[in-house]
């Protein structure tokens, strides 16, 4: 019995419900939940280095009748990183909304949100997947939606409408699976699928439905605008997580259970628009006029990057540089979220100090805010992608691999994201040391900046030493029979 | 036999009349119209409902039937409520 | 020939429902959609009828035709007198979407073809047949929703709490309708008290036949709807700061007791969601009986469209001028 | 050809119907109208899999998936509405 | 014979219904397209439910199927009152 992996969506679940009946409390529910949450995910993580893959079959109906939860080395690795951001974004929150209006309604969103994301991160069952689908992109579009204002409630449609069609196309897939192959475990459908007919429709429908979802190059439209007008705290969420999951999924489809069906020229399918993404959002990181605009753009890029990986991945047989790679993309992902969710994090602490975030105007921020300026360079190093950050690391693996298996086309694309994120980053600083008073005075710490700041040395300086510990748990899979 | 068999036909011809009031709500010159060719569906919708219950066998098709006239009773409403405030 | 009088009425109801589907969304006037979209889900709900799926049947016939219809004759009068309409997409990219369409549909209309033209293989439909005499229950559909996948049930639960959440912080309710005439007051009169036994019908007829929770919920939802379109504003929820609070609690009933029931379990030793199989069938009624209620409580505010007065302690009042915290 | 592929067949035009409806709209409301044939589309695919000649039992776990679906989509709905219509009122504030 | 008188009814309600439509299809204005459109409604649906009743042969069913003609019955008087009076609202202040 592997009981433990219903705590974390359990826990934030019964804290939303509380959260509602009580919200004078909302704060304190909110924060002792994400605590809870965390721990859980830990542990989760933690069984599941020890004894690898852990399954729970709801109810006691074996799994296909029943759904049935599974947490391998990936899940587990992904479950933890958001515990941990959560409660990072937890802790901030608790300052960003105090005396708001809006601050019982985040909190019970915000639980539901991270409730959605550990039972996708966690469920072995298709159309369950679309349900913790529907769940995700509701809560995101209501919490999206809470900063008011005309943009933000416009991005927030758009991101709706564009996250259901999403969904909708994923369900399809999902019917063309049971059509097909007759059941929904994920665990059984890797034993089962074959490449045919059925296979190769189901995983276009899922895999189109799961691109909008994950913003790759050129369904990305909706992101940067609902990422940018979001509170900081729900940007944090949105970057660092949300458009995590709908990655994961895909990874979980191509690199797993329809391994046996991606053939090596449909890899091209994402791999392309993952190196247009990568150049073409950091070219808009650059020119952008906003901080937040910037944060998004550049989640445009590293989705990219991330898309790129599973392409190289998937062009790869079974076997040592395939899980290498692997374990270079789930690297680069938790960096990235890590580090995003830092960066959105110390944009909203800039922002509220400044009232605004236009960047030719943060003049003397490096003086007013020292703590956040080191957050954002810190975690832009995590971004651009130099050492010792987890960032660099993933790259490397990415190039070697790229090389290994004559695929050079890559190299330049990386090289120039890699360029123009430099770029970005120096530019946002110049304007940031740059003299001025827009910022206004220097003030003691601030308790949201702790938060802000321990994400960023996690990118930094945690994933880049401590990485060893992801090469072991990666090739615990419990969907890759045959695979890895 | 020549009961199914009526049944069927039963069936067609009240399909079709369906689709004729159909036609009226795709020419539908003016809202109210399309609101009687709505309550029209919705009572012919209730007798396919009912032979259907007879020729499949289902007699859970009648408890549909009851809830469909009842809620195309609030949709009537909700029609001809709407703009209330204005009017 | 008989075949084809079988047949006949199937091909006529497929072709109305594309022909009714087409007419709704390439309809300019919004006004017109609507009022096909609710004749597209009366028939839909025939159509489940005929596919021997009378739960679904009901579902359409209380939740697609009804209430969803409901929400959006409630939404056009949101729109704007004469609504500036946005620019559409430029014609290749029109041309696209278009092709994009056109090989989906081909693909999936020749994967379908080919997958179901076979007889249907074993799936999973005899095994959920097999194992429903352990289920406490004897519709199957009830069955999977409240047992064999109550999983995802109950996270299907939270996606309402979750939509109705979105609605209530994103603004207050619409305002109310006129007072009714004499003649919708008579059918009010009627029609409520109806509605509401028939959700206790469905509710109770879910364990054994076509029915439960969502059909209940929703059948209770439109006795509310009609209250709230007679004008009278209240619309049988709760009112005043302790009706708040019902509220709020009754939203969360439907999640709260299918966690506490599933944890509950758990102290006889069993997994998350594991009825001891004595007790299923008095645990499922429970479930339902919370869950018509959340479901009912959560349809009716998505109908008002926002929070009602008094929602929240200090009520903000949010005026769109409000800016970020 | 059989009752299951023709509803299956007529699901799929439906479903993309709805889908293309959905892209070239520019309105809001029509949009969530063609989102909803769209997914009405969708669940009739599901419904029609599950379809048994008379005789035979059908299969409910699709219908029980469907059933799930249409909860989401008239909760989908009803943010959706909800949201367009704060934006209204944003819009005529400004 | 039961059944033969049932099956009556139904054709016989089927005409009312076919009427109806046709009367929908046909008539000039709202005004007598309502009146053919409930009176032949109703008439066909209690003709219906009549012989839908004889063959299912059970008491409770018949009472459940009386219920429903009463309900049509209702709602369409109202409904059909309450589209009449918006016409006239309309027309009055356009």
């Amino acid at each position: 019995m592997s009981d433990l992996l219903i705590w974390p969506i359990v826990t934030p679940l019964a804290a939303a419900l509380l959260a509602l009946v009580w919200p004078s409390r909302a704060t304190s529910i909110g924060i002792v939940a994400a605590g809870l949450t965390l721990l859980s995910t830990l542990r989760v993580a933690w069984q599941v280095s020890r004894d690898g893959v852990l399954e729970l079959a709801l109810g006691g109906w074996s799994p296909g009748l029943g759904i049935a939860l599974r947490a391998d080395g990936l899940s587990a690795i992904l479950l933890a990183m958001s515990g941990l951001v959560s409660m990072a974004v937890a802790v901030y929150a608790s300052v960003y909304f105090a005396g708001s209006a809006q601050r019982a309604g985040f909190w019970t969103l915000w639980l539901l949100l991270l409730t959605a994301l550990h039972a996708l991160f966690l469920s072995g069952d298709l159309f369950n997947v679309y349900v913790t689908l529907e769940l995700m992109g509701l809560a995101a579009v209501g919490l999206a939606a809470l900063g008011g204002g005309r943009e933000a409630l416009q991005a927030a449609l758009r991101y709706l409408i564009l996250g259901l069609l999403g969904s909708l196309a994923f369900l399809a897939g999902v019917a063309v699976v049971y059509a097909g192959f007759g059941s929904l475990d994920m665990a059984t459908l890797a034993g089962v699928a074959a490449p045919v007919p059925a296979a190769w429709v189901a995983l276009t429908l899922m895999t189109g439905g799961l691109i909008i979802k994950a913003a790759l190059f050129p369904l990305h439209i909706w992101l940067p605008a609902a990422h940018a007008n979001a509170p900081a705290p729900v940007s944090a969420m949105l970057s660092a997580l949300v458009v995590k999951a709908a990655l994961y999924l895909v990874v979980r489809l191509w690199l797993e259970i329809f391994d046996g069906v991606v053939t090596s020229a449909a890899a091209w399918v994402i791999g392309v628009p993952g190196g247009i993404a990568v150049v073409w959002g950091s070219w808009a990181a650059l020119r952008a006029a906003r901080l937040k605009l910037l944060a998004a753009f550049s989640t445009v890029a590293q989705l990219g990057y991330l898309f790129l990986f599973i392409a190289l991945a998937a062009g790869l047989p079974a076997g040592e540089p395939r899980a290498a790679v692997m374990t270079a993309l789930v690297l680069m992902a938790i960096s990235h979220g890590f580090a995003k969710s830092a960066f959105f994090l110390g944009a909203g602490i800039v922002m509220q100090r400044a009232g605004h975030d236009r960047i030719a105007e943060l003049g003397g921020t490096a003086r007013a805010l020292p703590l956040t300026t080191f957050t954002l360079a810190l975690a832009g190093v995590a971004l651009v992608g130099l050492p010792p950050s987890g960032g660099f690391l993933a790259k490397w693996q990415l190039l070697t691999t790229a090389i290994a298996s004559g695929q050079w086309i890559w190299l330049p694309v990386v090289g120039l994201g890699t360029l123009l994120a430099a770029a970005y980053l120096f530019r946002l600083l110049g304007h940031a040391f740059a003299p001025g008073e827009g910022v206004g005075p220097r003030l003691a710490v601030g308790r949201e900046e702790i938060p802000a700041l321990a994400l960023a040395l996690t990118a930094t300086l945690l994933l880049g030493l401590g990485a060893a510990g992801l090469w072991e748990l990666i090739p615990v899979s419990a969907y890759a029979g045959r695979g890895l | 036999m020549l009961t199914s068999g009526a049944l069927a036909l039963t069936l067609l011809l009240l399909v079709l009349s369906l689709l004729l009031g159909l036609v009226r709500v795709l020419k539908g010159s003016s809202l109210e119209d399309r609101l009687l060719s709505v309550l029209l569906l919705g009572s012919g919708g209730v007798g396919i409902l009912l032979l259907l219950s007879l020729s499949m066998q289902l007699t859970a098709l009648i408890d549909v039937a009851l809830v469909l006239a009842l809620l195309a009773a609030v949709t009537a409403a909700a029609l001809t409520r709407r703009g209330s405030e204005h009017g | 020939m008989s075949g084809l009088f079988t047949w006949l009425p199937d091909l006529l109801l497929a072709a109305m429902l594309v022909g009714l589907g087409w007419a709704t969304v390439s309809s300019t006037d919004l006004r017109r959609s609507v009022a096909l979209f609710i004749a597209f889900g009366l028939l839909l709900s025939i159509a489940w009828a005929r596919l021997r799926a009378p739960d679904l049947a009901l579902a359409e016939a209380a939740l697609g035709a009804g209430l969803s219809g409901a929400l959006l004759l409630a939404a056009l009068r949101d729109e704007p007198p004469a609504g500036a309409v946005p620019e559409g997409l430029p014609r290749w990219l029109r041309t696209l979407v278009d092709l994009l369409a056109a090989s989906l549909a081909l693909a999936l209309a020749w994967v379908l073809w080919e997958t179901l033209s076979e007889p249907a293989p074993a799936r999973l439909g005899e095994a959920a047949l097999s194992a429903l005499e352990r289920s406490g229950v004897s519709n199957p559909v009830t069955a999977v929703l409240l047992n064999y996948r109550a999983y995802d049930t109950l996270l299907e639960l939270v996606v309402v709490l979750t939509a109705v959440l979105g609605v209530v912080t994103l603004g207050r309710e619409r305002p109310g309708y006129r007072r009714a005439g004499p003649v919708l007051y008579s059918l009010v009169r009627w029609l409520v008290p109806l509605l509401i036994l028939a959700a206790g019908y469905l509710l109770w007829i879910g364990a054994q036949a076509p029915g439960g929770a969502f059909q209940a919920g929703a059948t209770l939802a439109a006795a509310s709807v009609m209250l709230r379109l007679s004008g009278i504003d209240s619309a049988g929820l709760p009112n005043g700061l302790a009706g708040r609070l019902v509220l709020r609690v009754t939203l969360s009933a439907g999640v709260g007791l299918f966690l506490l029931v599933g944890l509950g379990v758990m102290g006889t030793g069993r997994g998350f969601l594991h009825y001891p199989p004595a007790w299923s069938g008095g645990l499922i009624l429970l479930i339902e009986t919370a869950a018509t209620l959340a479901i009912a409580a959560a349809l009716a505010l998505a109908f008002r469209g926002g929070r009602p007065a008094g929602w929240e302690a200090d009520d903000p009042d949010h005026s769109p001028r409000e800016r970020r915290p | 050809m059989s009752l299951t592929l023709l509803y299956a067949l007529t699901g799929t035009a439906l479903f993309l119907l709805g889908l293309r409806a959905t892209l070239l709209h520019a309105g809001l409301l029509a949009r969530v109208v063609a989102l909803n044939v769209s997914g009405a589309g969708v669940f009739l695919i599901l419904v029609a899999i599950a379809y048994r000649e008379a005789g035979q039992p059908v299969d409910p776990i699709p219908q029980a998936l469907v059933l799930t679906g249409l909860v989401v989509a008239v909760s989908a709905t009803a943010l959706a509405l909800a949201l367009h219509r704060r934006l209204i009122k944003e819009q005529a504030h400004e | 014979m039961a059944e033969l008188l049932a099956l009556l009814l139904i054709c016989a309600g089927l005409g009312f219904y076919l009427a109806g439509a046709i009367g929908l299809l046909r008539f000039p204005d709202l005004y007598t397209r309502l009146h053919a459109l409930t009176k032949a409604d109703n008439l066909g649906l209690g003709l219906l439910v009549a012989g839908v009743a004889l063959l299912h042969g059970s008491m409770l069913l018949a009472l459940k199927l009386l219920l429903v003609w009463l309900l049509v019955l209702a709602g369409s008087a109202a409904s059909a009152h309450l589209i009449a009076q918006h016409a006239l609202r309309r027309s009055r202040e356009p």
